[in-house]
């Protein structure tokens, strides 16, 4: 067991695919969460119309702007809570 | 960690489009739950209403433009977040 | 690579079971979905009494027909767009 | 492809075992949120009461008569489908 | 194929894994579960303050025990259901 | 079932190691998800707002205390469960 991921051995082929999937999965889902939470903040549910309005449209803009800067500031707040606490330790961190 | 050998390059491809036919269900079937929800409320008939109809006509087309757009704008703010990171690390 | 399925060689034992297995996953989603859907819709959530009322048994079996109605012509709207959108390409499909 | 060799069902068969056992917990899981998100609202004593113990009662019985009757649209249904389906395309 | 779990013969490594897996699933599903209803119930979601209230608190604890014993509850009442149906039928049950 | 060989063991320790990353994934995309949902509602900008700012933080720390109450509570409820079931079954 090593604090900085695999330590000093080679990962095999398996972790480094998984590593790379892992992050992609992760991607993934973000890119799910904020496309349910922006069109539940900014798309009208009634679908009067099938175009997005122009107010829609910006709207989705910003919402998207803003998840990314709450999920960046919510990591970093993470982070710096896990580290008061756990003083030096590395490794695993709450970064995307 | 991103250098992979061929065979390994072959096996995450594999994976990836598994990933996406997944991912592509995912996003069908939270079209139609997210549609029909929206769309259906009258249950006098088992039939779907003209009204109903074109409500989920319009949903399905605005939410892929939705879509669309949505994944733009993450791709965008998503590598300049990489970058950013990126900048900060080195 | 191809654009028909497992193309021109024999899928592996692996292949065929996946395949089974996703096509029953994937009706295992609709009727989950489904049942969440039409049960939110139909059913008194005050829960007075434990016997389904006669409207709304009617209203599940209503709310069924309707919800299969509406997955047939998300899946055949998707279909013809992208269609229209792809030209030609074949293969994958939105169909259950 | 649904031409299956022996030992191909057989391991077919394992897995679909183990998917109905996750399906089966995914069910009571959610029996288990949407009796309680409607029957408990009270939250000045630890234990439930009388009306609480009742309505979670009379709902898991509702809950389950949905299901089946659902179950039995829903067979159908899809029979019909894929009926039409094949229809089409031969 | 037994009524008795693995029946006679000795698991495979894999099943004794998978068992002791799903156990553990299960219970972190439940978590899960808990904790997503407990905080919609009792939380104030203006987050005006960034500490737990008192009532907060004290709501969170006997949620949780509401929780419990409903889950408890529901699982019994599953397991006579399924008995009065089944007949004699063991193995799988209910219970967490 | 729990007498599990020492490689056995080791098997399973990888395999929770996996479970945990991923729990903390989902427990990391939930409290985005929340504390967004609760606090961000203003689209007139594409920065957020001192106030939203604010909110969120108070949001994080609430949801992490949250977190730690109830699952404190979790494990003295399910060691009682689960002690009470022994006793039925001996």
């Amino acid at each position: 067991m090593s604090m900085f991921g695999f330590g000093a051995r080679q990962p095999t082929s398996a972790e480094k695919i998984a590593a790379v999937e892992n992050e992609l999965k992760m991607i993934a889902t973000m890119h799910a969460r904020m496309t349910k939470i922006c069109s539940q903040k900014c798309i009208d549910a009634t679908y009067r119309e099938g175009d997005l309005a122009k107010g829609e449209a910006v709207c989705l803009d910003r919402c998207s702007a803003k998840f990314f800067e709450a999920h960046q500031k919510i990591s970093d707040q993470l982070q710096s809570q896990s580290q008061a606490m756990a003083g030096a330790g590395g490794g695993g961190g709450f970064g995307i | 960690m991103d250098n992979l050998t061929k065979s390994e390059q072959q096996e995450l491809e594999t994976r990836l489009q598994k990933r996406q036919v997944k991912e592509f269900m995912t996003l069908f079937g939270g079209l139609v739950d997210n549609c029909f929800t929206a769309c259906v409320d009258d249950f006098t008939s088992k039939a779907l209403s003209g009204r109903e109809n074109g409500c989920i006509s319009r949903c399905v087309i605005k939410s892929m433009a939705t879509q669309t757009r949505l994944s733009e704008r993450f791709a965008e703010l998503n590598q300049s977040m990489t970058a950013e990171m990126q900048n900060k690390r080195f």
